[in-house]
């Protein structure tokens, strides 16, 4: 070849050194001090915006409530309310006055005391801004009013007796924010947590840094990084290449044999609020029936199942009660697999020569893998079940909740103590059933110490009624990098508590 | 004047076909040797065994050499070197031959660039002076312009500039004024007939056209389903062809001879070896 | 042989200031080019016209506009004394039934894809002439017919194009050509692209065919002596014009424009090189008028 | 024709695939969509030649309704692409230049519209993205190659004489079109229905890999591919068997695609 | 000079595409069913809040004034703002596109840079065994979807080996060396793909080159077999390349969506698969626009390359016949 070739054979040797030296140098090894103090954590759903009162995205909570934002009091990691902002509080006899003593030393990260009159702004702007989110207006809707006693102490009455209000106003509804950037938390959120926002745009990184005059016990790490990934396989990558230190809930368990080396990965395998349901539309005729819904439920082996889609993480649930609910009983064997009984309960039902459902599903991937295992079983019991899946959130929504338009779906539920929806007909699965409502109705208005009981014997009604075919809590799969600690096992509330999170390399 | 090329026994063949039955021809130094015959009959394979450029499937056997130097088998490398500079080629089809992305000038100056590596300045005066020497009107602009700038004519005229400008000794032609138009072909003719005479070169001039062979040439090869089947001296052809196709071939294209009217003589009239129909 | 015997006092073609320009959008704009530039030409019933030019002289636009293949800029033709340059295709049902043309290349005028049998007969199942009482109803007699007229064998209907050599090719292009009983044959350059052998028994058909069916015979060709050989008269064209029009012999006898004279000089004849006379230089004069030479039409 | 590499490689590899997919409407080793947890990730074995997936289904029942769906989606495509396409390159190779340069112009504002976006934006209509939607996507976005080979190819053969002699016994457009264009560029675009098979089978890939392709329940190669994303530490052979059948299909397409191109190929002829 | 008439002509008509694509682009997203305003309110809001939202956020305008508003923001620079974030599109989609920009360009100057002399080599050796073996891998790197490429790349070089990381992206400005080694994984896995693609089309180019006539006059004229190839077929070639490269960079925009996906870069191609699901219609608006426009300009720009560089083509605009 002449020179000419020759020039050309130059230019690849310098690619060469390049790549070369590109790789050299890449970090590897041990991490730096530096490194360490910043905390980079994997999820799932990115948020749609940042202001937690009127945009209804699971993922704003996740960052924000306990870390940015606090609540007069918290749902620690047992599921028990503990103090925060409020050092004390008590409820009086009849249950309708609260009185809270606030934490003298509270201030916002903008550095302005946190008094009574800002709490007094912040709970009485759930009730009367018609901005923010129907949910949290109905959660704390009992709330009659709240005064300002003294600096610290506030007196919240309710119209009646609510035994979930203090456990909502723990969390989202409850935040109180800071008075001078209230109309500003779709852009800056402004709050009194160990963290303060940072930054974060559609698409990027949600970042969050220390508040350095934080009131409380400062957090050791200089910033937190959320990182949303919307491909389960991408987030195990990053983890595995020592870009994450934290994946918040592990979407594809079938890979988790990457990480089972104890010195380099810790596994957290504890519980969530989300009860992963089979739902059936009562406005149906087939699911007037109860024999029809206890055949399905018959008919689905609930433990292969979960071994299908979550290669066996998660727990085998009964009705709507996640396990760290305080009124939790084991119902899962209130029907076993007996594809025999369900289909003798269809044939009674008058479907002995078949039924034909439809099941829309949410694009996502439990709901996917679960639709394959059921349309499979159901097949085998005489149900023909045509299975369509709806882009998540906004067809689904449109679909499903709005036009109530399916036969059966599968949705996660990740409120806390969502077993109250059964108790609304008009909500998407449109079950009606007075016992079951006045359970409800007098666990949250009777007494208190009656409450756990009440919701008992209602978790009972709906297994028994089958209202659904609860299939199982999804686990709460934290994995971390070894050296990291205080980041709780069980998901009892809306957020990732980071407050007690630290890592020994620092 | 020893002979300068002398071709022996040349058989080509193309996978099964061959297409060149042994020919054997010699061209003297100076000489112009015409070599005429129809479409099939393997003139332009002959031309193109002795540049080197048949395809790489083609079969050859026999000798050809140029100047004392065997060109058969000869390297790529080796054959690149004489060609342009001691044997050039002229060839039929002037508005596909030149490179239409690049400036005339530029393309006759490689070629003295390739064989004589003359310094840029130089060449370009060679290259203006040799555009004017082939009969173009303004050198300076048809240097720098593009191909499809040019006629039909002129760029056969700029190909003959490239073909001579090295002086080589032998130029092979095939069929180089078949695509002008009659006026055209003309003034080239005459003009290829002085050029080669200034240059002393000899020249195997390849065509269907008797007439035009006899322009430039003074022997003539008759060839025929590739063999030679006459040959000599123009006169002693055109008075009394020995080979009865030969005859025919002449008769069919003097058809200017033939009143107007009567039927024009058909080689079949002279000779009956032909198979099949034309 | 046809029934409406053409009145031999009409014109067959007749163009009068005929133009046609072509315009083109090049990077340097529109550049109009003039292709034919008021062409004044009369062809009379039974008349062998033969028009000679250098490539670029317009002489197949003209017989494209007299075939009404391509409209003129400018001008009126007539066939048989009623105007085509304005008529829409269905009334040029007398024109197309009676006008036929043959082509130069015979590897581009045949469809590769088609047996030769459709391509002889595919003129009579076109809509114009199909009703027509002059145009052949039995298409396989009339397809033996003209087989054996350009002398080619009768199973040859059932080949493709490609398996002919070029001579051949051509007679089934000129078989298609006279399939409808035309009384007009157009042939541009039919015999350019064949080898001097096959070209002699081409012409000889064509001689024929004009003898035995009366044919009007329009030729055009860049080769002198072929015209001069099939034709009566010639006219002769340059730069979209004619230059030169008349009964051949008087025309290649006594040339009445230099042009002509230089055409008919540059003619290649067979001549004696004998050493002596290396530098007896042909008849053709040095210094050429500037013309066919500048840069392509 | 001479006997060329390419051609006979690709027929075989098509061929193999056309087969699996008649096949699977007869017969499948297992029933494709029976799910079976206890039998999850079984390595390759008599009873499952290719293993189980994550769900404990047989691969090989579902490469084979897998080939039948994405030899589907391909062959609808390209329908729609040349259906649409040739017939508008058909139209411009036969008007006037300019005029055949505007419809190009046309033809190709859907280059503007490649099949990924036109599938994100078919599925968001549809609510999901289905085989329809994934076929639709994928020819519209073909139109304009079809479009620009009819064209060009079109516009040669009006050049030659044969279409002249045709007018000049007054063949109308229409029927020159039907008896003299059509016939002649069918080579061409038998090329392009070949090489856009190939591409239509990635798109497909690509679009259930998006997740806006084809059902979750129905076994396209993509979707398969996508599911076995999740096991491609422990058990990469889930990933192989997919990519294998896609790349082994496109492959085959591309190849028929040259080896057709180089026996139609004219000058490439003459040098045979 | 006239040639600029050609140049004015094709922008003329490039402005054409561009407004009759942006009405086709505007009314096929605003037919999407789903709801923004649904999205925003969450699962179980009631129909009244919705209705409010929508009204406050002026979707039920007809759909013509709507455009015609949409489409003097577009010319005017201000494309609006985000539906749910509220925050502007500008801001949004700006650093999102400098990503897919980066990845679209880079990936198509490897292939070039990959696709040149390994068609050359191929064209000019084709008859022998290496020249073989090159067109059969390059069928085979064609006929591999680009994710899986990705995927393996990364597995092998990001999580197995750790010489670069899995994902993510830092911008140029803030640290070069991060942004060159987030960028090198995607890029040679488009790069690869494309390159396959690319010889191909150089190799024909350069064996076309072979039967024309002004390569057999260089070949006569003394140049050797491969110099002669280059010479005269590299600018063949370049043309080719140029054309073909022009139309893969088109649709490699849209492609890299894949790729963003498998390496989660925030490029426009995942911010719009995020923005479709949340029915966030003024953000996918523009991101489609953009998608559209980019293609129909480079579209544009290689014609105006084309009709500028190779001197046939403007012989071609003289051919006479109509």
């Amino acid at each position: 070849m002449n020179i000419r070739l020759g020039r050309r054979s130059f230019l690849g040797a310098t690619v060469i050194g390049a790549a070369a030296s590109l790789v050299a140098c890449s970090s590897g090894g041990a991490e730096t001090q530096e490194q360490a103090r910043q905390l980079v954590i994997g999820a799932t759903a990115p948020p749609a915006a940042l202001d937690p009162s009127t945009n209804s995205g699971a993922a704003i909570p996740q960052a924000l409530l306990y870390n940015v934002y606090e609540t007069l009091v918290k749902i620690d990691s047992d599921g028990q309310i503990v103090p925060l902002l409020a050092t004390s509080w008590n409820e009086s006899e009849d249950g309708l006055t609260y009185t809270f003593t606030l934490q003298p030393k509270a201030t916002f990260a903008s550095g302005a005391a946190l008094d009574a009159e800002a709490v007094k702004t912040s709970l009485e702007r759930v009730k009367n801004d018609d901005a923010v989110l129907a949910t949290l207006k109905s959660q704390l809707g009992a709330m009659e009013s709240v005064t300002v006693q003294d600096a610290s102490t506030v007196v919240v009455k309710l119209s009646q007796r609510d035994n979930d209000w203090l456990y909502y106003a723990a969390q989202t509804a409850g935040i109180i924010y800071d008075p001078d950037g209230i109309d500003s938390l779709g852009t800056a959120p402004a709050g009194s947590g160990p963290f303060v926002f940072e930054s974060w745009s559609e698409g990027n990184p949600m970042v969050l840094t220390r508040n350095e005059s934080y009131w409380g016990t400062p957090t050791v790490f200089d910033s937190v990084t959320f990182k949303y990934f919307s491909d389960p396989t991408a987030e195990n990558s990053a983890m595995s290449s020592g870009d994450l230190d934290v994946i918040s809930n592990m979407q594809a368990p079938q890979a988790i044999s990457q990480f089972e080396d104890p010195d380099q990965y810790t596994i957290l395998n504890g519980t969530s609020m989300g009860e992963v349901v089979l739902g059936f539309n009562h406005q149906r005729e087939a699911f007037s029936d109860v024999r029809v819904r206890q055949a399905i439920n018959y008919a689905i082996n609930r433990s292969d199942l979960l071994q299908t889609v979550t290669a066996g993480y998660g727990t085998l649930i009964g009705s709507m009660v996640a396990p760290t609910d305080p009124w939790y009983e084991d119902l899962a064997d209130t029907y076993g697999y007996d594809p025999d009984t369900a289909r003798r309960l269809l044939a009674e039902a008058g479907y002995g020569e078949g039924l034909d459902l439809s099941l829309r599903v949410p694009s996502l991937p439990y709901a996917t893998s679960a639709a394959t295992f059921i349309t499979s079983q159901l097949a085998q019991v005489g149900i023909t079940v045509t299975t369509d899946t709806l882009e998540f959130p906004s067809r689904w929504i449109d679909e499903v909740m709005t036009k109530s338009n399916y036969d059966m779906t599968i949705i996660s539920h990740v409120e806390g103590r969502d077993i109250a929806k059964w108790a609304n007909p008009e909500y998407y699965w449109h079950y009606d059933n007075p016992e079951f409502t006045q359970l409800i109705t007098e666990a949250k208005t009777g007494p208190a110490d009656e409450q756990t009981e009440k919701m008992k014997q209602a978790a009972r009604v709906l297994a028994d009624d089958a209202a659904a075919d609860f299939l199982y809590s999804m686990a709460n799969l934290v994995v971390l990098r070894a050296g990291i600690s205080g980041i709780s096992e069980n998901l009892t509330s809306e957020s990732m508590d980071l407050t007690a999170a630290s890592s020994t390399d620092i | 004047m020893g002979a300068l090329l002398r071709i022996r026994d040349l058989r080509i063949g193309f996978g099964r076909a061959e297409a060149l039955h042994g020919i054997d021809l010699t061209v003297g130094e100076g000489a112009r040797v015409g070599i005429i015959g129809e479409s099939g009959s393997g003139k332009s394979v002959t031309a193109l065994a002795t540049m080197g450029l048949l395809p790489d499937t083609a079969r050859v056997s026999g000798s050809i050499e140029l100047g004392g130097r065997q060109l058969v088998g000869l390297s790529d490398t080796g054959f690149a070197r004489l060609r342009g500079d001691v044997v050039s080629m002229i060839f039929q089809e002037p508005m596909t031959a030149l490179d239409p992305t690049m400036r005339v000038g530029r393309q006759v100056a490689e070629v003295l660039r390739l064989h004589q590596g003359a310094p840029a300045g130089r060449a370009r005066e060679r290259v203006i002076e040799m555009l004017s020497q082939v009969g173009l009107p303004d050198p300076e602009r048809i240097s720098m312009s593009f191909p499809h700038q040019l006629s039909g004519g002129q760029r056969q005229r700029a190909l003959i500039a490239m073909a001579l400008i090295n002086q080589p000794e032998l130029v092979i032609c095939d069929e180089p004024t078949t695509a002008l138009d009659v006026t055209v072909q003309a003034r080239v003719l005459r003009l290829l007939d002085e050029q080669l005479d200034a240059a002393g070169a000899a020249c195997l001039f390849i065509s269907h056209d008797l007439a035009v062979v006899s322009q430039v040439c003074d022997e003539v090869l008759v060839m025929y389903r590739g063999t030679i089947v006459e040959s000599g001296p123009i006169a002693q052809v055109l008075e009394n062809p020995q080979h009865p196709y030969t005859a025919g071939l002449i008769a069919t294209a003097r058809i200017d001879q033939i009143e107007p009217g009567r039927p024009l003589p058909v080689i079949e009239n002279f000779w009956d070896g032909k198979e099949g129909r034309p | 042989m046809t029934d409406d015997e053409p009145d031999p006092g009409v014109p067959v073609f007749e163009a009068r200031g005929v133009s046609r320009t072509f315009r083109r959008s090049g990077t340097r704009g529109r550049v109009l080019t003039t292709a034919l530039d008021g062409v004044d030409l009369t062809v009379r019933p039974g008349q062998r016209l033969g028009i000679v030019g250098e490539s670029g002289s317009g002489k197949s636009t003209l017989i494209r506009v007299l075939d009404a293949l391509l409209p003129p800029s400018s001008g009126e033709v007539l066939f048989r004394g009623r105007r085509i340059d304005n008529a829409s295709s269905r009334q040029l049902g007398d024109l197309r039934s009676s006008v036929q043309m043959v082509f130069q290349d015979p590897r581009s005028s045949l469809d590769p894809r088609m047996t030769v049998g459709d391509i002889i007969t595919e003129p009579l199942r076109s809509p114009l002439l199909r009703s027509r009482p002059d145009v052949p109803r039995n298409h396989g007699e009339r397809l033996a017919e003209v087989l054996e007229q350009v002398e080619l064998e009768a199973d040859a209907a059932g080949h493709y194009p490609h398996e002919f050599s070029g001579g051949e090719r051509q007679r089934i292009a000129i078989a298609r050509a006279i399939a409808p009983r035309p009384d007009v044959l157009i042939a541009d350059e039919a015999v350019s692209a064949l080898d001097v052998s096959v070209r002699a028994h081409v012409l000889n058909l064509f001689a024929d065919l004009v003898r035995s069916d009366r044919l009007t015979l329009i030729f055009v060709s860049h080769d002198l002596a072929v015209v001069r050989h099939v034709c009566d008269h010639v006219a002769v064209m340059r730069s979209g014009r004619i230059v030169e029009s008349g009964p051949i012999e008087q025309i290649y006898a006594s040339p009445a424009r230099e042009y002509t004279r230089n055409l008919l000089a540059s003619v290649p004849k067979l001549r004696v090189r004998t050493a002596s006379s290396r530098r007896t230089a042909t008849e053709v004069p040095d210094e050429m008028p500037p013309g066919p030479d500048d840069p392509p039409a | 024709m001479r006997r060329s590499h390419p051609l006979v490689v690709g027929a075989v590899l098509v061929g193999l695939i056309c087969i699996l997919a008649v096949v699977s409407f007869f017969w499948t080793p297992h029933d494709p969509g029976l799910v079976d947890a206890s039998i999850a990730l079984q390595p390759p074995s008599r009873t499952y030649p290719l293993g189980t997936d994550g769900f404990g289904q047989d691969i090989f029942s579902r490469i084979l309704v897998g080939a039948r769906i994405c030899m589907l989606v391909g062959v609808m495509a390209v329908t729609i692409g040349a259906l649409l396409g040739v017939p508008i390159g058909i139209l411009a190779g036969m008007s006037r230049r300019h005029v055949g340069r505007r419809i190009m112009r046309w033809a190709d504002i859907f280059y503007a519209f490649p099949a990924l976006l036109l599938a994100i934006l078919l599925a968001a209509a549809n609510g999901t993205g289905s085989t329809m939607t994934a076929m639709i996507a994928i020819g519209i976005s073909s139109i304009p190659a079809f479009a620009r080979v009819a064209n060009t190819a079109s516009r040669s053969v009006m050049s030659r004489d044969f279409v002249a002699a045709a007018r000049s016994s007054g063949i109308g457009w229409t029927a020159i079109a039907w008896r003299h264009v059509l016939p002649n560029i069918l080579p061409v675009v038998l090329v392009q229905v070949s090489s856009a098979l190939g591409r239509a089978i990635l798109a497909e890939a690509a679009l259930s890999y998006l997740g806006v392709g084809t059902q979750p329940t129905t076994p396209t190669w993509g979707r398969m591919l996508y599911d076995a994303q999740k096991f491609v530490y422990d058990h990469p052979a889930q990933i192989a068997v997919p990519a294998v059948f896609i790349a082994i299909t496109v492959l085959g397409f591309n190849l028929l695609g040259d080896g057709l191109r180089e026996a139609l190929d004219p000058r490439l002829r003459q040098e045979a | 000079m006239r040639a600029l008439g050609a140049i004015a002509r094709q922008l003329l008509s490039l402005a054409g595409s561009l407004l009759i694509a942006s009405f086709i682009v505007f009314a096929l997203i605003n037919a999407l069913p789903g709801d923004v305003a649904a999205t925003i309110l969450g699962p179980n809001s009631d129909p009244a809040s919705i209705a409010a939202l929508r009204e406050r956020m002026g979707l039920d305008r007809p759909l013509l004034l709507r455009y015609v508003e949409w489409l003097g923001g577009l010319l005017t620079g201000q494309p609006g703002s985000s539906a749910l974030s509220g925050a502007p599109i500008g801001s949004i989609i700006g650093p999102k596109l400098a990503v897919t920009a980066w990845l679209a360009t880079l990936s198509m100057l490897m292939g070039v840079v990959l696709a040149v002399p390994t068609g050359l080599y191929s064209a000019v050796r084709r008859k022998r065994a290496d020249g073989v073996i090159i067109s059969g891998l390059t069928q085979v790197a064609m006929a591999v979807p680009h994710f899986l490429v990705g995927l393996v790349l990364m597995i092998v070089f990001a999580v197995t080996l750790r010489w670069l990381p899995a994902n993510g992206y830092t911008p140029l400005t803030s640290n070069p060396l991060q942004w060159l080694r987030h960028l090198v994984l995607p890029v040679a896995a488009i790069a690869v793909v494309e390159a396959a693609m690319l010889i191909r089309y150089v190799r024909s180019a350069f064996i076309d080159v072979l039967n024309e006539d002004y390569f057999r006059t260089a070949r006569a004229v003394g140049w050797r077999f491969v110099p002669a190839v280059i010479r005269h077929g590299l600018r063949n070639a370049s043309l080719e390349v140029i054309t073909v490269a022009g139309l893969q960079l088109a649709s490699l925009f849209v492609g890299s969506i894949v790729v963003e996906n498998v390496f989660l870069l925030p490029g426009l191609g995942s911010q719009l698969l995020t923005a479709v699901n949340q029915r966030d219609l003024p953000v996918v608006q523009a991101i489609v626009m953009i998608f559209v426009a980019i293609v129909l300009v480079i579209n544009t720009v290689v014609d105006i390359c084309y009709h500028l560089l190779d001197p046939r083509v403007r012989a071609q605009d003289e051919e006479t016949s109509s």
